[in-house]
């Protein structure tokens, strides 16, 4: 940290989730353009940091993927909303299998189950596709689906949504994940303990792989830092960017 | 300008007869007219000022021009009264009757054995004893036996320039050749190996006939029995055979007023 | 008979290899051609990537490119050429120039990754100059030195001896037989070598990734960071959701190095003096 | 030298001395072109300063031996041991060359020993176009072309080792092929001329004379090969599946020490990332090694010629 | 043999001077115990066997040896008296007074003009007229300048072999050389271009000091009013100077039989 900075009227500091970098980037760009004289300084450290950052005033919104741990809840932060990253698992359309339980999940990222007879499929080997250590995709489903249990290293590791996407399209015994707004008619979506990821189910909570993506500020938002989360969650950046990111807008849960 | 060499009777038989012949690198027109014939078990010389076509001339024997892309031979050469130009003629057997030293020494970079040993194995020879008796022959009869048999193993690069010359003798005496074309053989390398070469041709041309271009007129007079002296007279125009004839006229009597400028160094 | 079967199928085989070559060349270039020609527009060369999907053009990657390679260029060429001049004219075989030659070619077979990696650690990092043009082309030129070197070397040791020792018999000091002879007539083939050096650096990625940043960016001076077009390339091809702009970016590229490469030929054949 | 003492001729001008300040010039120049000779020299301390001491601790915290032959590589875990990267990058390098080199060689060959001129201007500036093409177009071609064939043939997924030989192989067929041909061409003319002189069909002459006269130059092109297998990046990042472990099969996903460093890096922090610089400059060894082993190779041969 | 030129009266003064020459390229001993007097505004010859040291020789004159590293000459080279490896000596300027014709014809890669001004140029004469009044004459002195005065600018390159052998001599002479140094200079080309050259040289030894090597005997005769004989016996031994005598003398009546046997014939 850098130490306390004064709110300034002109310049916004952003910091923290790398999976939220691209709508905060994105979106203060636009903000820039629409607001000439404001800059919005945007980057990504990790939800950790973004807090931390936040917290110790070294910048003005702080960023995150994840939920404040109970030893953050003190620090007195605000916590805005602005999307939900709900994660997809994917099939190739030939696969039979339909839904699956958590569990049934965890068992074939972990390795445990490595054919798809074991869950009422065909006799055929799993391919399993994984994302990179790097991505905030990952980082989610690990911790709302795994847990504890590690992913099987023998899993093909792709560094992007589109290529697990095209994979899974084209092998059949492919199985991915990857975030719902990127999904399309090429793959087949699984059902999770019973649901099926659809906007509905995730904003009324019910889909179990998700999360939100938040905004945490000192108090209350002013100023700049009010206007700029105002922004983003205006029509103009949740229905494109965030639907360009993948991720579900917030704006079907405020009213 | 000593005749070392035994007279070859006129009436020896023609071992190589050319007619007409005309040889073309693409475009250019390299040789024109030539007819000659070239006498078994005998030297035959070709002089001439550089470039005047005597190498082309010599590499037709053996078809070796065909290795270089656009030439084209036309006319007649008659290889123990067979043209060699003939389609289904394989000249690959060809060269195999016809060996051809030339004028850098050039061993393969393998042993001395696998030097000499080269021939004998393409045609297929196997068995070591066999090897090694063609290899220990074909030695002797180069004059090399002597300073190589303790090294016949080493690499024949190791060897000096007129040590390699002679290796090369022997790599074609091993396949035992009917003709043997030479292409300055001794002009990169020492006097006193000079001396060797010529006495070995001097040897082996009771066996085998030869055909030895040389710059050196002396070298010429030395060791040849016959002649021909080609000359290009126009720089871009084909080059002609002048004259031909045994080495003692050519030599004493030229009858071309160029064969006498030439020899005599009013120009080259 | 048996021979000139086993010389037929063999040479048959060399013809197969040569020919693999050329195919699988053409196969690449028809392909990415093929894909990305549709792609190809004013647009698409001068506009910006926008959105989460980089669609768009790719302008800023181009810039970025041309502007790194240019800069690299500018620091190895001087340099590269006075060590060739000094290997070729005026060093004597022996332990220093054994270890010159030695390093030049270790530098020559680094990975470029670990190219990639040097550079971020002494010139983004230790020497604090971030990622920028400028550390990506420190990075880019030392890829490129050795490069430059050997061609320079080769090109000087070409002149015919005959020359040189016209000009030193005619009184010339080295120096003056070195500048006003054997450079200039080297010259052409130097310039091809500097070409060709340069249509490596412009295809390098593991280099530039860890050197310039990955911020797409218009880059004005050398300490401005930017996205060159093989980084670009790459993330889009892994992203895997905008490929058609991957295509035009991968068909952009592939001009641009094989216009560095036929140039380089082409320049040689027109200029070729001894 | 002995001084003996020459009258001196009547209208001798005298022979000038050497000036001091074209010497000092002459000189000055001369040191300056030395310092940019060695700037090679200082590039390759550099990367042995910067990358290695990056890199140097890991090989004390976790041990050099643990750290080269452990078989896990689970940063997130604090396990850092290479050996399946090692093995990756050994696998891929080795496939790549066994289907490279034939290729490259052939190549060669047709280029020195076959090719009329007319073909070659063909054949040549191909195969020096196929080592301009950078690598991520490889990887792009490879992961979007290959990578799908390769699945349906395997019925995987297609990233593995297979998929990155096919693409490896290509390659390294430049720089192969370019020394190889070079090894053919240097051999004199007159070698060639005298093997068909003696009646040996092409086939024999490039097999029987021209290959082992060459034999050097093209186990020192093979060996620059492999340098350049075991460091290619993009291309075999983006085809082989980045999964660090010893595979089942060669169609399965895994990783090389390149790739590994690039999938990490965005993320590695402290230990992780010293391992990165560690894993860097163990491929800076093993291609300086090679670089030695090439030259090591060539004064063997001169020795060899130079008799015995 | 016929002498085209005027005899050089005995009591000439000589121009160079050498006494007891021994020369070493690293550890080979290429010449021993050369010691020769050059006589000035004479041609000199050397001729002898190919590797007998003869362009070895020479090129100490000028000290383009000292270009080769690791020789090393020991012994007396004077130039008009003065010992020209002493000790702080220039080379840049002795090859100034000494200028050398190559056995290949090697014009700079650029303008006839240029090639002939760049000597001038190197003693920084930069005016345009001087420079266009040097070039003339020096182009006129070797005979190239009817052929060229309309194609200055052409590069040195385009010109024919024997053209551009002149324009290596019209560079030399440009700078105005008191001795010029021919290492075979007519061997690369054409016999027509040979005659040129020969006549070139029987004008210029009015006032310059030649020293020609060849290896072409009738030419020695021809051109040059001494010969020298070089050779070396055996191979790896250095090579010595065997006669030095005037050419006429040498070649009617050698006093040496090796000599003798040399331009007769019997070897080399
Ligand atoms: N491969 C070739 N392509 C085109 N022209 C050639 C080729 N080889 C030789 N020539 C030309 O053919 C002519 C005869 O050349 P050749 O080598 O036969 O002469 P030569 O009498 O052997 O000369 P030298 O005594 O110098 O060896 C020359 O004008 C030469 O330039
Ligand atoms: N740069 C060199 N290094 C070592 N030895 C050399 C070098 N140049 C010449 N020699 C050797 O010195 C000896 C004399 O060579 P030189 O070139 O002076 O002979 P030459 O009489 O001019 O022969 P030629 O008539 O073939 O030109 C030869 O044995 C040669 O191998
Ligand atoms: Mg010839
Ligand atoms: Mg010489």
């Amino acid at each position: 940290g850098c130490g306390q900075r004064s709110a300034s009227a002109t310049e916004l500091v952003v910091t923290g989730s790398t999976t939220i970098l691209p709508i905060a980037e994105i979106a203060g760009e636009m903000y820039h353009d629409r607001n000439p004289d404001k800059k919005i300084l945007v980057s990504g450290l990790g939800s950790s940091a973004g807090i931390e950052t936040v917290a110790h005033g070294s910048s003005d919104i702080g960023t995150s993927s994840r939920d404040l741990k109970p030893a953050e809840e003190e620090l007195g932060l605000f916590d805005t909303p602005i999307a939900y990253d709900a994660i997809a698992v994917i099939v190739h359309p030939d696969n039979p299998v339909d839904a699956l339980t958590t569990e049934q999940v965890r068992a074939i990222f972990s390795g445990e189950i490595e054919n798809w007879s074991e869950v009422g499929g065909r006799d055929k080997d799993i391919g399993l596709v994984n994302r990179d250590e790097a991505s905030g995709t990952r980082e989610a489903f690990h911790k709302i689906v795994m847990g504890d249990t590690p992913f099987d290293r023998t899993a093909a590791v792709l560094p992007g949504t589109g290529q697990v996407r095209s994979v899974v399209a084209n092998a059949r015994g492919a199985v991915g994940y990857i975030s719902l707004g990127f999904v399309n008619d090429e793959v087949k979506v699984v059902a999770i303990d019973g649901i099926a990821p659809t906007t509905e189910s995730v904003i009324a909570g019910e889909y179990p792989v998700q999360r939100l993506l938040h905004f945490f500020t000192v108090g209350e938002p002013t100023g700049l830092a009010r206007d700029y989360i105002d922004f983003v969650l205006s029509e103009a950046v949740q229905g494109t960017i965030v639907k360009d990111a993948g991720f579900t807008p917030i704006s079907g849960r405020i009213e | 300008m000593s005749l070392r060499t035994s007279p070859v009777p006129a009436d020896a038989p023609n071992k190589i007869a050319v007619k007409g012949l005309e040889f073309y690198y693409g475009d250019f027109h390299a040789l024109t007219d030539i007819t000659v014939d070239i006498k078994e078990k005998a030297v035959t010389a070709f002089i001439g000022p550089s470039g005047c076509g005597k190498s082309t001339f010599l590499r037709c024997f053996n078809r070796m021009n065909d290795l270089i892309p656009g030439t084209r031979a036309e006319g007649l050469i008659a290889l123990d009264g067979q043209h060699i130009y003939e389609a289904g003629v394989d000249p690959v057997d060809l060269r195999r009757r016809i060996g051809m030293i030339f004028q850098q020494p050039n061993p393969f970079p393998m042993s001395i054995y696998d030097n000499v040993a080269f021939g004998p194995r393409l045609q297929g020879v196997k068995r070591k004893a066999e090897l090694d008796e063609i290899v220990q022959t074909s030695l002797e009869r180069a004059n090399l036996w002597k300073e190589t048999k303790d090294i016949l193993g080493r690499n024949g690069l190791a060897l000096s320039g007129g040590q390699q010359q002679r290796l090369c003798i022997a790599r074609v005496l091993a396949v035992e050749p009917e003709v043997m074309l030479m292409d300055e053989p001794c002009s990169a390398i020492d006097p006193t190996s000079v001396q060797k070469i010529e006495d070995l041709m001097a040897e082996l041309k009771d066996r085998i006939t030869i055909v030895i271009v040389t710059h050196n007129m002396q070298q010429a007079a030395r060791v040849s029995d016959f002649t021909a002296f080609f000359l290009q007279e126009v720089a871009g125009e084909p080059a002609v055979l002048v004259e031909y004839d045994r080495t003692s006229n050519l030599f004493t009597s030229p009858k071309d007023r160029r064969t006498e400028d030439y020899i005599t160094g009013r120009f080259g | 008979m048996n021979k000139n079967v086993t010389n037929a199928i063999a040479l048959t085989l060399l013809w197969v290899s040569a020919i693999t070559t050329v195919a699988v060349l053409g196969t690449v270039i028809l392909y990415v051609v093929y894909n990305g020609i549709g792609e190809l527009s004013p647009a698409f060369i001068f506009t910006w990537p926008e959105g989460v999907a980089a669609e768009g053009g790719i302008w800023p990657t181009i810039v970025s490119t041309m502007y790194v390679t240019a800069l690299a260029m500018v620091i190895v060429t001087p340099i590269a050429i006075l060590a060739a001049v000094y290997l070729a004219e005026y060093a004597v075989q022996g332990r220093l120039v054994g270890t010159i030659r030695f390093a030049a070619d270790s530098l020559a077979s680094v990975p470029s990754i670990v190219m990639g990696l040097f550079g971020l650690a002494l010139f983004v990092e230790a020497a604090g100059i971030g990622f920028s043009m400028l550390s990506a082309a420190l990075a880019l030129s030392f890829l490129m030195l050795p490069i430059v070197m050997r061609t320079t070397e080769e090109a000087i040791r070409a002149v015919p001896k005959y020359i040189r020792w016209g000009s030193y018999g005619l009184g010339a000091t080295k120096w003056q037989t070195v500048s006003r002879i054997v450079l200039p007539a080297a010259m052409p083939r130097i310039i091809t070598g500097i070409i060709l050096a340069t249509g490596r650096a412009v295809g390098e990625t593991a280099v530039v990734i860890y050197t310039m940043g990955q911020a797409i960016n218009l880059p004005v001076t050398p300490l401005d960071s930017g996205r060159p077009m093989t980084v670009h390339l790459y993330l889009l091809a892994m992203e895997g959701i905008n490929l058609p702009a991957a295509y035009g970016t991968a068909l952009l590229l592939m001009i641009l190095i094989l216009a560095f490469n036929l140039g380089a030929r082409y320049f040689l054949r027109r200029n070729r003096k001894v | 030298m002995p001084p003996t003492p020459v009258p001196p001729a009547a209208e001798s001008r005298g022979l000038q001395l050497v000036s001091r300040s074209t010497y000092l010039k002459e000189l000055a120049l001369k040191n300056l072109f030395l310092v940019c000779a060695c700037v090679a020299v200082a590039g390759v301390a550099l990367i042995f300063a910067f990358v290695g001491l990056r890199g140097w601790p890991i090989f004390a915290t976790v041990g050099p031996w643990s750290f080269l032959t452990g078989t896990e590589w689970n940063p997130t875990g604090a396990e850092y041991g290479i050996l399946p990267l090692i093995y990756g990058s050994v696998v891929v390098m080795l496939g790549a060359l066994v289907i490279g080199t034939p290729l490259a060689v052939g190549t060669a060959i047709f280029l020195s020993e076959i090719a009329t001129p007319r073909v070659r201007s063909i054949v040549r500036p191909a195969v020096e176009l196929l080592a301009g093409i950078p690598s991520v177009i490889y990887g792009f071609f490879g992961l979007i072309i290959l990578r799908p064939i390769v699945a349906n043939f395997t019925d995987g997924l297609g990233f593995g080792a297979v998929t990155a030989w096919f693409i490896l192989a290509i390659m390294i067929v430049p720089t192969i092929a370019a020394i190889s041909e070079d090894a053919l061409r240097s051999i004199p003319p007159g070698i060639r001329e005298a093997s068909y002189a003696m009646g040996a069909t092409t086939w024999q002459t490039i097999y029987k004379v021209l290959v082992p006269a060459a034999k050097i130059g093209i186990i020192d092109a093979i060996i620059l090969g492999m340098g350049r297998a075991i460091g290619e990046t993009m291309a075999v990042l983006m085809v082989v599946g980045n999964a660090p472990v010893f595979p089942e099969s060669i169609s399965e996903p895994i990783a090389t020490l390149t790739t590994q460093i690039v999938m990490d890096m965005p993320y590695a922090a402290g230990d992780h990332r010293t391992a990165l610089f560690g894993m860097a400059i163990i491929l800076f060894l093993v291609s300086m090694g090679l670089v030695a082993l090439v030259r090591l190779i060539s004064r063997f041969q001169t020795a060899m010629e130079s008799g015995r």
